[in-house]
């Protein structure tokens, strides 16, 4: 099992988990997060002084996936959250030695 | 201003609100309880508390990062009460027992020899005169607030607030609004406090910000206000409340309060638009923070005039009042270099010194005004107010800045400025949600 | 309905609150000022105007989400301001000189001719007066915000609003409560403006909501609103301020003035009841915003009536209003599949309209009304002036949407509309906790 | 007392604001309109109102976990909207019309015979006085709320206040301050409820909240407030409007409502400071939270007295005001165990009471007061009012207790607790930020 | 090493942590998230209108831990945030090669 | 690829940042978290009764970088977030196994 980090511009979530859905990945955990990179943050200017603001607003998903569909998925994530402009964000796959649902202790690919 | 007022109020509510009969009768009854003019000086003083509890520390709040949002309406909370209660020790004695043309004396100390019954001179209860005074006693240190946010030791802003109040609120305030102060009787028009309240406090706010030293990592650093909103609620609270500072200060409700009300609104609306039309156009979008900024300049320029312009002086304040105080801000934070962190210098200083001087222009009737002054001799005459209240500010803000300095410390400590204020200084955290 | 109540106060008070031999002399005594009145008018104004700022603002700034909310303040905020000048330069003139039976003159542009002395041909001065009903062209766009929240365009709605005010508002303005209006005239009742405010501002929401198009994702990924307790506390903020609205269209401190006060608070108070009673029934929850929402719907239809029923009648108006905007929201969106976002049509137009008809009803002595109009002639006179108010708001506005949408154009990108109005229209971020 | 302070008001007013010729004639002009009186009575009425809505709420829901601030925000909001449209059915009925020493009677149902001209026995219309004292049974059982938030059944609340209102409310008011009531005829002194509203709030609460049983997890794992700055809002809110409150029940705008006001703010910033001071020597940091919470206790307990003392009297009970409550809070939540969520009986009801006993003594001229009983009559006579009132209340609140946990039960179960009553009883969510 | 990532309903993060404690694990880190799973989101109903909220809140736990405690740690979340009820979450289970105590400097196990 | 996980002070965020970016990491993923360690939670009083705080505002800082620069971010991390207090906090290294740009579908190194 593969844990797939994407972070995406945040009005792209609604897409991006419809797409996932209709590949059959049914769960997931988001995240606000602020991010740092290329896409420079913006000044904002209050009474005629600049307030640097680093960090922009991201939203982070974070899905275990069955090692088979990890590509589908990441493609699809790339593909629905694409806007074509800087700051569109990242995917990064860690690899995940179990999983356990709490509710019935099923493990790995039954957890999901 | 205001008992001179009182007078002219006690007039036109005789001569225009009751029969001739009375009038006639008026020798001895020139004191007698107007419950109109009662009713609204009650109101009018709830409306100026609300102005600081919680309107100016909302607008001020907003304007922080959120680690230290409490700690600001903590300084405007426990500045109220720590006014209020001079006051009846002895700041109202001292701004309006009589005493001499420079301060008043101590015989009111802990309000002694107030009754009941007793009437300011005018249509209402003294108890309604020194609760309208009150309030402005109260918001005038709030104002200060603005320029030492983020960094200062609460102790020392408790012993700023009483020493500035002693040594600078009352002796003004005598000055300008008791029978017995110079400028009263040198015919200097400040009808609200563009003296009083507005270059006291401003002038005030850019020193001790100098001395105290900005937040660290200004400007480099420096956060966006942390809730826009909140600055918009407390700017708001600020609008509906300066009705009862300015219309209030007729001490009546009569056709000058009318006026008043009236001219204070407009200024207000047009230094919101002019504020926001300059914003957009140097910066390219028009903002919240900067409309309700505008507004607070409009009002704040407006308020030593509010008694002698007309509609279309109104219009002319407001805008002088958008643009200048516009650039202020920038000017202070960006070419002197000074952390006046929320403006305060910017926006009532220059705005309330702008309206005292301007006053003696759009006062007069070639303008619309409702005075009959000669604008070269009340232009000096006004600036000679200024001149001497800056200059009385700030020198004895320095003295009280090292006072504090000796006593209790001026700034918390580098960690506890990075930690935020509300967690160090009061144990406080401002938003849990979970 | 205002100008003929003064006379009505004129002559209550100068019978009730003085004496004979003052009523003997009232003939030139008329126009005297009354403190009392005048007083009341200074704090309804003030009331007012705290309804738009912020209680408006808050009460639709809490609806969107939070990526919008700054903007929706801006939304009131800019309108207000706007409204303030351009009633000084011509509405109040359009709306309240003399003019013919259709609109005012040009006579009062700028204020021009208005004295400090000036009362209202009633007991309060003019500027008051001016202020007073300033307010109400501040709020009556202000409502229309609701209907074209995280969407439109920042200067399309600033020139909306302009156009609106002098073709729409200042002309009906002027029909109902100008001495010289063709619904002054006729009898048409309504006190405090259910077709003035509500009706214009209900019927142009629904038609701006309509040719701008809904918000994109509409209505399948609508979000709920994201601060329900700002929406409360504007709403709260609305409840106190209608006082002013309403008791104070009284334009006396009066009897009438406490009557119109009791019914207006009866109708919020069953509204809310009956609207929570509602959504409990069919959602199995009562929610804070439906209640809220609940008692704007029973103040919005208490309006035109709330000079003329007793308090069993407001009881009737209330429970009306709590159900009928109820289920109006929910048929304009879902139905009708307009999205008029924050409900304006449904509640405030559904029961302007509504309170304007019902007061026909209420109004009379056998449903404990206080008017002695025969009800099938005043149904009759009510619904004509409902009717020509309607189409003429229709027409007007859309013949100002497609000016904006040529001058300025209407919506802003999908991508501004999905980063959010805060961000990209006014340089803004709503919440900046860390 | 409003009574007779109302026939004292109308002499006040004849004899010090209108001239010898029409006092003469006082006899049968008695109950004319006073055209400022009423306009102060409508904005008192709106100050006590803005106190629960939005004050209250707010001062409350900052208090709570972010999961139940919508809740707290409902129950203050539903229980205004239920004690309103109560009121208009029986309970105005019950407090105010004649009956006898323990009630009144129903002969005002539905305000049966009301008329819009009928002045209530002083100088303003028995609308306006409807509507005010409407505004305290409004937030007399909003002060409840804080004793069982974040865990009681919304539909029990709803029960619990009615009958608590039918029940303990209605007649304690008509024994305190109905023309009938013993309390009112033993010369019991109770200006603006430190019997009829914070006595009776306060022990009902405590004895709900022992009856409801703890929050889960009391007091192990209870959060801190969720949103001091919201606490912080409502406060200030409950500051100013409580001038409505303690002035408005003179009932006139005149001398005694000056002095009213003026104690009213001294006690309040009195018992902040020394609510302050107090946490800062015990915990080493003065929160803002805390100095609030002082606010309201001094509030709370000059609220009896303060038509009755001086402003040193208003020291003193400021001053104990902040040192009992603090002390008091404690008590009542790691002594008692009681889990009176937030406080009502260590604030109100202590403050409350202590205020009802205090008068005694610093309502004496020796203390600068301003009646001329008896300090020792007056000691037992205060005493056997608060004594009666505590029994009633707490036996009355013991049954209606029982009747609730039967018709509706009581208490949510745990899982909703855990999850909060937001979710769960109202189907929202308090803060969407995305 | 290996980092516990742990999604529970955030009325239980107390119990777990408490729980965790009772073990020895003396260090966590929480965040609240939005989760999307099996348990659909509900609806809330605002003046007649249906709105969907498709993400409920949820608390993450991310717990980094020896080798040796894994299991015993797991099944500790396990029971403890256990309700039964669907939307009880999921236990994941990632590896880590490093962990570095600031203040110190000590590594690995020493730095937890 | 590895991601570096940190939990430092929050307001030894930009410090951290501004160090980080000097030795060439431009871009990083940063949330707002709740800590539990040994640094214990504080008491807040409010009218006279304790309120244990358990958790503490942490921020954690989520930084993907080459094996190369690995070694080298995680100190600067160190030396730059370090107080010498107790709660400094933690870093920890995860394996990535990949890690795509959405704008261009770049993969791996060239992604970062
Ligand atoms: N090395 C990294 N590690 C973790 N997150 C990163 C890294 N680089 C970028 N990000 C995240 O991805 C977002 C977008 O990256 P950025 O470089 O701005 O644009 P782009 O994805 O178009 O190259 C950043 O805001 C940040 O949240
Ligand atoms: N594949 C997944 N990857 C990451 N998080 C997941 C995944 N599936 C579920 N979750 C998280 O676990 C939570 C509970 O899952 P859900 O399917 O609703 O119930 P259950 O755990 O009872 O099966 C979700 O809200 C989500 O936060
Ligand atoms: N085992 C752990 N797993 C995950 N996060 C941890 C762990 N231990 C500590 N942390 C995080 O690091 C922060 C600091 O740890 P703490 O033990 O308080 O101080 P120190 O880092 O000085 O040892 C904690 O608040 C928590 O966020």
């Amino acid at each position: 099992m593969k844990l797939i980090k994407a972070i995406i511009k945040p009005f792209k979530l609604e897409d991006v988990k419809d797409a996932l859905s209709e590949i059959g990945v049914v769960g997931m955990t988001v995240m606000e997060v602020k991010g740092f990179g290329r896409q420079k943050g913006h000044t904002e200017i209050y009474r005629g002084s600049e307030y640097t603001v680093d960090f922009l607003p991201k939203t982070q998903l974070e899905i275990v996936v069955d090692e088979s569909i990890v590509e589908q998925a990441v493609d699809v994530i790339i593909k629905t959250a694409n806007t074509g402009k800087i700051g569109d964000g990242k995917v990064f796959v860690i690899p995940v030695e179990t999983a356990v649902r709490i509710r019935t202790g099923e493990t790995d690919s039954e957890a999901l | 201003m205001i008992l001179r007022f009182c007078l002219k109020s006690v007039f036109a509510i005789f001569t225009l609100a009751l029969m001739p009969a009375i009038a006639s009768a008026a020798g001895h009854e020139s004191s007698a309880l107007n419950s109109g003019d009662t009713a609204w000086m009650l109101t009018a003083t709830v409306l100026v508390l609300f102005m600081t509890l919680p309107g100016l520390a909302l607008f001020y709040g907003g304007l922080v990062r959120s680690r230290n949002v409490l700690s600001v309406l903590m300084h405007c909370f426990a500045v109220a009460c720590l006014a209020s209660v001079l006051w009846v020790v002895c700041l109202y004695s001292l701004a309006f027992s009589d005493g001499n043309a420079w301060i008043g004396n101590l015989d009111h100390m802990f309000l002694k020899g107030i009754t009941v019954g007793e009437l300011n001179g005018g249509t209402f209860p003294e108890t309604i005169f020194i609760m309208f005074q009150m309030t402005f006693a109260i918001i005038t240190p709030g104002l200060i607030v603005g320029a030492f946010v983020e960094r200062m030791k609460f102790s020392a802003i408790l012993l700023f607030t009483t020493l500035w109040l002693i040594l600078v609120y009352a002796p003004v305030c005598h000055w300008v609004w008791s029978g017995n102060g110079w400028m009263f009787n040198n015919g200097t028009i400040d009808l609200a406090g563009g003296i009083v309240v507005h270059a006291t406090a401003g002038i005030s706010a850019l020193i001790l910000a100098k001395m105290l030293g900005p937040r660290t990592d200004f400007p480099k650093r420096i956060r966006p206000p942390h809730h826009p909103a909140m600055v918009m609620i407390g700017a708001s609270m600020l609008w509906v409340g300066w009705f009862g500072f300015n219309a209030g200060s007729q001490v009546a409700a009569n056709e000058a309060a009318g006026m008043t009300m009236l001219v204070t609104h407009i200024s207000a609306a047009v230094a919101s638009l002019t504020w926001m039309v300059v914003e957009w156009l140097k910066t390219g979008k028009p903002g919240l923070v900067g409309i309700v900024t505008g507004m607070v300049a409009g009002l704040a320029t407006i308020t030593p005039a509010s008694g002698a312009v007309g509609p279309m002086g109104a219009v002319c304040i407001g805008f002088l009042a958008g643009i200048v105080c516009y650039f202020a801000c920038g000017f202070v934070k960006n070419k002197l270099g000074i952390d006046d962190s929320l403006d305060v210098f910017a926006v009532h200083g220059v705005g309330g010194i702008m309206g005292t001087i301007l006053v003696a222009v759009f006062g007069v009737a070639a303008f619309g005004g409702l005075s009959d002054h000669a604008i070269g001799a009340q232009l000096f005459t006004q600036a000679k107010g200024v001149g001497v209240t800056v200059v009385w500010s700030g020198v004895a803000t320095i003295i009280i800045v090292y006072i504090c300095k000796a006593v209790t410390g001026l700034r918390v400590t580098q960690e506890v400025e990075y930690t935020g204020l509300d967690q160090e200084e009061h144990g406080e955290t401002s938003y849990n949600f979970e």
